[in-house]
């Protein structure tokens, strides 16, 4: 066990309550995932047919030519440009993912660990969309953006991946810009009620 | 004491008059109801001055009923919320509100600068190009602070706006512009044909001129009070947006709309912004933004109580106001006849309608017979009244005057169809013959108008035409709207015959009202040589006031037309551009300012530093610690015992914000020769190396290590200012210039909490942090060694033996979730050896007393050859920069290179951006060799020292220069020496 | 006419019914010593004193449209000459020097104003590039002053002081910048070369160029062709299309940049702002207005217009600069054509066609180059040699790497 | 105006930075014959009004270079697709 503290990227900048609006249900719930592992993935010229075929082989996953997920049991991967992927997974938790990836794919892909690179933000509620069109210009409509879409855009000035898991929006964003992401996300969303909620 | 709202017509209009709401005006306190506009709440009060003009300080009145008003601008609320040059037109009345006349001195009713109406023959148009040209000096101490002066309107505040703004997207098959009958038909066929909808109107209520108008709908009656249909039981997809202007139209179908949310409202509530910008994106979009009645020109045209026709009706039947009781009407259209019957029913006196058309109308005499009106073949010539009209001259047909007691004259010139954003993508109007007026030209790709817009006049054509151009924005986003519900209106109209002025002895004529442009400065600009609208305009400053033209462009063009003797459609206009009608600059920032005008990025230390009560400093959009001082310590001594400790025990700083790029691929160590100018494919695993790239045109990009971590595995660092730049130039270089290669780069600088030890002490402090059985011994782990390593109980780290101060020293990464416990644990394990953090600031002092170049050396203007690197450019390889590189004058000796300097004094700075010239040499420009890039004091050397860069530099070392700092006054002398201070050999980092 | 107070009360008590045409109309002849393609600031500066120092007067300036339609009547409006390189200094501060005397030299006002050009730092780095810069323009005997944050404020006293994401921690004012009426220098250089002998001819766009043998014949016009020895391009923002007919590629793109103008408003603003955080500048004009601009659209254009994130930008960088300035509005907003150089500095040489001369790539610098442009280009035609204080702005100088980048960025237009 | 990307779809304009003519072609830096092709594919450019063929890079999306044409006089874009062929 690690003498060294592990801390989310919104540890401290966040803590758990009402903001905004305070009476009646919340328009947004934001939560924040931690400790879950995230990679990108960059096919090796000449192997993206065999990238493909040893991530469904491993993950039980078929890599999405496009900007959308693909989940395999307990590992989601999101298409984040050509040959690209960014991988999410509770069950390989923070480094674990990117040691996995780079074993099972050694000489198929170029793996990145950016488990603590990002902060992982989920939202959800009825004003959700609303929230987010104020700093996000992507039409978030239900049937232009559905469940497992995924877009890499900004918000707010700030570089964001978002992908789509059922009704919730799991945004990815640079640590470093955590509490500027809360900031903005305080101001969006005080109209409507913001309840925020930890995690496991 | 409140007003009594002694005009306001009970029992008439849309306004709630069973409530009041009271307002002051210039300190008067007032009552209206809610629905009103203080334009409607003042005239309901009987209050007709409103204003002064621009230039002679007129008084003025409401011409309007919208946002077109030229006249009626009033300075809206108070203190840091003060809005100047708010229509009155436009407001939305709000209990409390409180608004004052501007541009008047010492009242309203008594302005002295009034007094510049005498002297207007000497200041008709460009009169001031002619003159205030002697004495020279006078311009700027007399002349044009008199000008600012006097120019201007309102009084802007000088406190930051208290209110906030923000932005939001929006996203939609039809974006329908104007929810009048055009609009609303217009957004329920799209609608109802399946289409995502936005409906927008600028306007606090839908309905457009069916609030202003009587007449039936659809066999409903159009009796006063009744309220417009929506679109039909609210279809499933049609967002409505009210008090919402759609002022630009951009490339690719962007319409940007400002929705002034809490505008009706003394304060924003709580979590509402005071405006909000749209940025809609629209795949088609129907403009049905209405058109603007035209004034007819004439002498005293300005007085308060002239009125345009509509706008009589807008008070009369939506806000149940009369803003006269006495009424003559003066129009060239039939359409404007309305006007009298509207008055007449509602009790009200018309006087006269007076006709200026040659040929006369049945329609009007009948007209006037049936409201009791007198049928004047004629025109107005002359407007009696000095605060507000009382009595108006008409010139008949034959020549005959009379004067008839009136206070309000309702004019109508026809009507312009408000076709601006048709023009914002660079479509030109066309002028069209039969309705006198210009109506849209070639219209960009997704764009349709409808309504009056496009020039039709009657509702039921309005109707129509929105219905059809809604279901045809429908059926192009691939919808299949029904078939029309109404015919296509009868296109036949009666052919306009305009009349565009009167012409008139005495009495100035104005065209643009709000900027005191007269007929007669039309015809002085044209008799000048100013023949086309652009010139008139920028010469008279006719369409240049903050309604942008909106009533006097085309009336400007036609006397242009007229004194040049030209066709008036063959005379052009000048171009409407974004916005459509102001729009406030906060709207436009949103959430973006303040500290909140950029993100911040904080280091995985952050929280730490500020706990040890670090300062802090911008490096791009990071926070960095700039050092950290301890009580009573000066900023000069807590640098110097920061290097001092370094140098003599061992520091810690936070370097994650260099950019640090993952790079991998069989090709890795290929791409990474020809990004950099030195090679890259023998390096051993394991190790690291510094490199330098240059841009294309041989002029250095960025620095950096670069270590191996396998043979197909790199990790490049860049500096933190172009972290983001280097990233998008290996992408251009991977996909662009070598997509043969097998290389993939990501950006890994959030992953990784990068600290650098450095310090004699600095080996002792990493083996403490070590998990048993890992040796960083000089011989296991030398200079520029590198590999991954299990520290604390685990935890995976990369450590890297670079160096940037000179000592010996270590950059430690972990993944930065462990970054705040690393940096604890660091100054844990080197409290024994006697750690200290250090800043940047000390950083800064380190790396100027080893000569290392950074940014200011690195500044985009230097070469290899200037940074004394020019040996290090392969000559056997391509790489980016090599070719031009090599020219001649990025190589000759006499270049500005890099050097170090010494001052005679040691106690004396040496000024960063000082010029160097020789010793003896006058501080000119012929003598400039060079200029001072960093600076520092050296606690080492005890003396300050600095970084240059001086022509033919380095065979100059031990000459002694003057360093000349003019701007601040000082002159040193110092000797050019070495730019490596400190341990020059390297002796210290290699232990 | 000679404008005086005389003329002007003269005029007055006639009615102002005897001025006469700032400049005649005439028909074009069919053949001039000199003829200048673009009717904007440059080409009649050039016109101008081509005659009067030179006494070169069988001159015609063709324009495609009005005069003035281009970037002249487009700008911010701001003169100055704070430069650094030794290659830029001296000719921006020969032309500050002509505008201080260019009321008195035309008989028309074109509203000098030397109300002083502040630059705002927000860093060490930013502070010691800055002293570089002042440094150079004092070497140069040009005027400028460090102010600190104090000094700032009291100079403006409304901005960002307290919650600034980035900080104001000082400024370089040059006092003898400021800003002159953009229209009247385009009316009164044109009145003065139309005085002098100059033909100046509106719609009248250069459709091509007759070449022989490598030797410059004339201009083929939309009214008909006209024959010149020497025919001299000013057209920058349309330099590529222009140079095209006479086949030639040029280092420069066409950018279009927006400008802004709020409603007039008392005076509040007096001196001309830069933010060093961001690409915001700004002044009051004489009309109440704030002038304004930031960054150009950055995508080569032909467009008299932008598109909306410039704007914003804009915006942004107005309000963490003065957030006081959020209740103003923007009355409008337009655009203009940029020469966007490949180091960010300008052309001002012989082309490879004998006789044609070629004057563009100003990037931002154009306007306030006005006069000295239209002097060193008078030069350059009249003599066949560069003015000394336009000697760099040589094509060769790609070839050679002998580049004048201000700013750093390299081969790269959009960035300078 | 608005890209589409051939990856992740239609943009705003400002996910993306310009960088210029894609027609231009890197000439081979071990030929010592090419300085005049050097001083043209760094500096000299068409600057056509009209379809220009250009390479734009999506940085705040999929980071993708590509190469659109536009028309420089209407804005219009007529074509876009990925810089690195084969993709």
């Amino acid at each position: 066990m690690s003498s060294l503290k592990s801390m989310s990227a919104l540890h401290g900048i966040v803590s758990p309550g009402r903001y905004g609006k305070q009476d009646g249900e919340p328009g947004v719930v934001a939560s924040e995932r931690r400790d879950i592992g995230l990679a990108t993935i960059a096919a090796r010229k000449g192997h993206e047919a065999d990238l493909t075929a040893a991530v469904k082989a491993a993950y039980g996953a078929v890599l999405p030519s496009g900007p959308g997920s693909a989940v395999g049991p307990g590992v989601r991967f999101i298409g984040i440009g050509p040959g690209q992927w960014f991988a999410v997974s509770e069950t390989l938790a923070n480094e674990a993912l990117a040691d996995d990836l780079a074993e099972r794919l050694k000489g198929l892909a170029s793996v990145a660990d950016h488990s603590s690179g990002r902060a992982i933000i989920r939202l959800e509620g009825p004003e959700v969309r609303a929230v987010l069109a104020k700093g996000l210009a992507l039409d978030l409509d239900p049937r232009v953006f559905g469940d497992g879409a995924a877009a890499t855009s900004t918000i707010g000035h700030m570089g964001a991946l978002l992908w789509r898991d059922g009704e919730a929006y799991d945004i990815a964003l640079f640590r470093s810009v955590g509490g500027s992401f809360w900031g903005w996300l305080r101001s969006a969303a005080a109209a409507f009620g913001l309840e925020v909620v930890t995690t496991s | 004491m409140a007003g009594r709202q002694t005009n306001r017509l009970r029992g008439h209009g849309l306004v709630d008059q069973g409530t009041t709401v009271s307002f002051r005006f210039d300190g008067q306190q007032l009552t209206g109801h809610p629905g009103d506009t203080l334009a409607s709440a003042l005239l309901a009060n009987g209050i007709r001055l409103v204003g002064r003009s621009f230039k002679y300080h007129r008084p003025r009145g409401i011409l309007t009923a919208g946002s077109e008003e030229p006249n009626a601008l009033v300075e809206l609320r108070q203190g840091a919320r003060r809005e100047p040059n708010t229509r009155a037109t436009t407001i939305e009345l709000y209990d409390g509100l409180e608004a004052a006349s501007q541009n008047r001195w010492p009242s309203l009713k008594a302005d002295l600068l009034s007094l510049n109406q005498l002297a207007a023959p000497l200041l008709g148009a460009g009169f001031y190009y002619k003159t205030f040209m002697w004495p020279a000096a006078f311009w700027e101490k007399l002349y044009e602070p008199m000008i600012r002066r006097a120019a201007g309107l309102g009084y802007p505040s000088k406190q930051a706006d208290p209110d906030s703004y923000e932005k939001t997207n929006a996203f939609c098959d039809v974006l329908v512009i104007g929810a009048g009958p055009a609009g609303l038909s217009a957004a329920l066929a799209a609608a109802k044909a399946g289409a995502r909808v936005i409906l927008c109107d600028e306007d606090f209520a839908l309905g457009g001129r069916l609030l202003s108008e009587r007449g039936d709908v659809d066999g409903e009656s159009g009796a006063p009070g009744r309220r417009p249909r929506r679109p039909n039981s609210s279809p499933p997809d049609c967002r409505i947006l009210r008090r919402t202007t759609v002022f630009g139209a951009y490339d690719g179908g962007v319409y940007a709309a400002v929705e002034r949310v809490s505008d009706h409202l003394p304060v924003p509530p709580e979590h509402a912004p005071r405006q909000r910008l749209w940025r809609i994106v629209a795949k088609q979009a129907i403009v049905c933004a209405g058109a603007f009645e035209r004034p007819i020109v004439f002498g005293d045209n300005d007085r308060p109580g002239v009125m345009l026709a509509g706008a009589v009706r807008t008070y009369v039947n939506r806000f149940g106001v009369a803003p006269g009781q006495n009424a003559v009407i003066f129009a060239d259209n039939d359409a404007a006849l309305r006007t009298a019957t509207d008055l007449a029913d509602a009790g009200l006196t018309v006087q006269a309608i007076v006709d200026p058309r040659p040929q006369g109308s049945a329609a009007a005499e009948q007209v006037a017979a049936g409201t009791g009106a007198l049928y004047l073949r004629g025109v107005i010539e002359k407007v009696r009244g000095a605060h507000g009209v009382r009595v108006v001259g008409v010139r008949d047909n034959q020549g005959g005057t009379r004067t008839i007691k009136c206070d309000l004259l309702a004019i109508s010139g026809g009507w312009n169809p408000a076709l601006n954003l048709t023009t914002h993508l660079g479509g030109k109007p066309r002028w069209d013959d039969s309705r006198a007026c210009l109506v849209p030209g070639d219209l960009p790709a997704g764009m349709r108008v409808a309504g009056a817009a496009v020039g039709e006049v009657s509702t039921e054509a309005c109707l129509a035409s929105g219905e059809a151009a809604g279901a045809g924005a429908a059926r192009d986003c691939g919808f299949s709207p029904s078939a029309p519900s109404r015919p296509a209106p009868d296109r036949q109209i009666a052919p306009a015959t305009p009349v565009w002025q009167v012409e008139t002895g005495r009495g100035k004529a104005f065209v643009d009202s709000q900027n005191d442009v007269a007929v007669s400065d039309v015809k002085l600009a044209a008799r000048e040589g100013f023949r086309v609208p652009d010139h008139v305009k920028r010469y008279t400053t006719l369409g240049m006031a903050t309604d942008q033209g909106k009533t006097s462009n085309l009336n400007g063009a036609a006397i242009l037309a007229e004194a040049t003797g030209r066709y008036l459609g063959a005379v052009g206009s000048t171009t409407f551009r974004p916005p459509y009608t102001p729009v406030s600059i906060g709207a436009l920032a949103g959430h973006h300012r303040g500290t909140d005008f950029r993100p911040t990025r904080l280091t995985p230390s952050h929280r730490w530093a500020e706990e040890q009560g670090a300062v802090f400093v911008e490096v791009g959009m990071w926070m960095r610690a700039l050092m950290f001082p301890r009580p009573e310590e000066s900023a000069q001594e807590t640098v110097n015992r920061e290097v001092a400790n370094t140098r003599a025990h061992v520091g810690v700083c936070d370097v994650s914000t260099l950019g640090k790029i993952d790079v991998q691929g069989t090709d890795a160590a290929a791409f990474l020769d020809k990004v950099y100018i030195n090679g890259f494919s023998k390096l051993a695993v394991g190790k690291a190396r510094y490199g330098l790239m240059l841009r294309e045109d041989g002029f250095a990009m960025d620095d950096g290590t670069t270590a191996r971590l396998a043979e197909d595995h790199f990790y490049m660092t860049t500096t933190t200012a172009n972290a983001v730049r280097v990233s998008q130039h290996l992408e251009f270089c991977q996909e662009v210039l070598w997509p043969e290669l097998d290389v993939q780069t990501v950006s890994a600088t959030e992953q990784w909490a990068q600290y650098a030890v450095a310090g004699p002490n600095a080996r002792a402090v990493i083996a403490a942090l070590l998990d048993s059985g890992q040796d960083i011994s000089n011989d296991a782990f030398p200079y520029m060694a590198c590999g991954t390593f299990k520290i604390c109980g685990g935890v995976p780290a990369r450590l890297f033996r670079l160096s940037f101060s000179g000592e010996l020293a270590y950059e430690i990464g972990v993944p930065a979730r462990y970054g705040d416990g690393l940096i604890r644990a660091i100054m844990d394990a080197g409290a024994a050896h006697g750690i200290a953090p250090y800043g940047t600031e000390a950083l800064g002092v380190m790396r100027i007393e080893k000569g290392h170049a950074a940014g200011p050396e690195l500044n985009g203007q230097t070469t290899a050859h200037d940074l004394g690197l020019g040996r290090m450019m392969s000559k056997k390889k391509d790489f980016v920069g090599r070719f031009l590189g090599e020219r001649e004058a990025l190589n000759e000796p006499a270049r500005a290179a890099l050097v170090g300097l010494k001052p005679l004094d040691p106690k004396v700075r040496v000024s960063a951006g000082a010029h160097l010239v020789p010793k003896g040499a006058d501080a000119v420009a012929a003598n400039d060799q060079g200029y001072v890039t960093s600076q520092a004091y050296s606690p080492e050397l005890k003396s300050f020292v600095a970084l240059a860069m001086l022509s033919n530099g380095p065979a100059r070392h031990g000459e002694v220069l003057k360093v000349c700092d003019p701007l601040r006054g000082s002159e040193t002398l110092a000797e050019v020496c070495s730019p490596h201070f400190v341990d020059p050999d390297g002796e210290r980092l290699r232990v | 006419m000679r404008y005086s107070i005389a003329s002007l009360v003269a005029n007055a008590l006639t009615g102002n019914r005897n001025w006469k045409p700032v400049w005649r109309e005439p028909e074009p002849k069919p053949a001039y010593d000199v003829v200048i393609v673009g009717g904007g600031g440059h080409g009649l500066a050039t016109a101008h004193y081509l005659a009067k120092e030179h006494g070169i007067t069988n001159v015609a300036v063709i324009d495609k449209s009005y005069l003035g339609s281009g970037n002249v009547g487009r700008n911010t409006t701001i003169v100055r000459s704070n430069y650094l390189l030794p290659e830029n200094e001296p000719f921006y501060e020969w032309s500050m020097k002509l505008w201080e005397g260019l009321e008195q030299d035309l008989n028309y006002n074109t509203m000098v104003s030397q109300r002083g050009v502040l630059n705002v730092f927000h860093s060490d780095g930013q502070r010691d590039a800055f002293v570089r810069r002042g440094n150079a323009m004092l070497l140069h005997g040009a005027d400028a002053q460090l102010l600190d944050r104090e000094q700032v404020r009291t100079l403006v006293p409304f901005i960002d002081f307290d919650n600034a994401r980035f900080p104001v921690r000082g400024g370089l004012l040059q006092p003898r910048g400021g800003t002159v009426r953009h229209d009247a220098v385009i009316w009164g250089y044109a009145r003065s070369a139309d005085t002098l002998g100059v033909d100046i001819i509106q719609n009248c766009a250069a459709t091509g160029f007759r070449i022989e043998n490598g030797r410059i014949l004339g201009v083929e016009t939309e009214r008909g062709f006209i024959g010149a020895k020497t025919v001299a391009l000013s057209v920058a923002g349309s330099s590529g299309r222009v140079a095209q007919m006479a086949g030639l590629r040029l280092p420069v793109e066409s950018h279009a940049l927006q400008a802004f103008v709020t409603e007039g408003i008392k005076p509040l603003l007096d001196t001309v702002i830069t933010f060093g955080a961001g690409h915001f500048y700004c002044s009051q004009s004489d009309k109440g207005g704030l002038v304004f601009g930031g960054d150009i659209e950055g995508y080569n254009s032909y467009a008299q217009r932008g598109n909306l994130p410039a704007v914003e930008d804009v915006a942004e960088g107005g309000m963490a600069l003065m957030p006081a300035i959020g209740r103003l509005r923007i009355l409008r907003s337009w655009a203009g054509l940029l020469d966007m150089s490949m180091d960010g500095s300008p052309i001002m040489d012989h082309t490879p066609v004998e006789g044609l001369y070629f004057n563009g790539g100003w990037c931002y610098g154009g306007f306030k180059a006005t006069p000295a442009a239209g002097w060193c280009f008078a030069h350059l035609i009249a003599t066949g040699q560069p003015h000394p204080h336009a000697t760099a702005y040589r094509f060769d100088r790609f070839g050679t790497g002998r580049v004048i980048d201000e700013k750093g960025v390299g081969a790269q237009p959009n960035l300078h | 105006m608005r890209i589409t990307c051939p990856y992740c779809g239609e943009r705003a304009l400002d996910e993306f930075t310009y960088r210029g003519d894609a027609t231009v072609k890197r000439p081979d830096s071990l030929d010592e014959n090419t300085a005049e092709a050097w001083v043209d594919y760094v500096y000299l450019r068409d600057n056509p009004a009209g379809p220009h063929k250009e390479l734009w890079h999506h940085g705040a999306g999929c980071h993708a270079w590509l190469e659109v044409t536009r028309d420089t006089v209407t804005h219009e874009i007529l074509d876009v697709a990925f810089a690195r062929k084969g993709c």
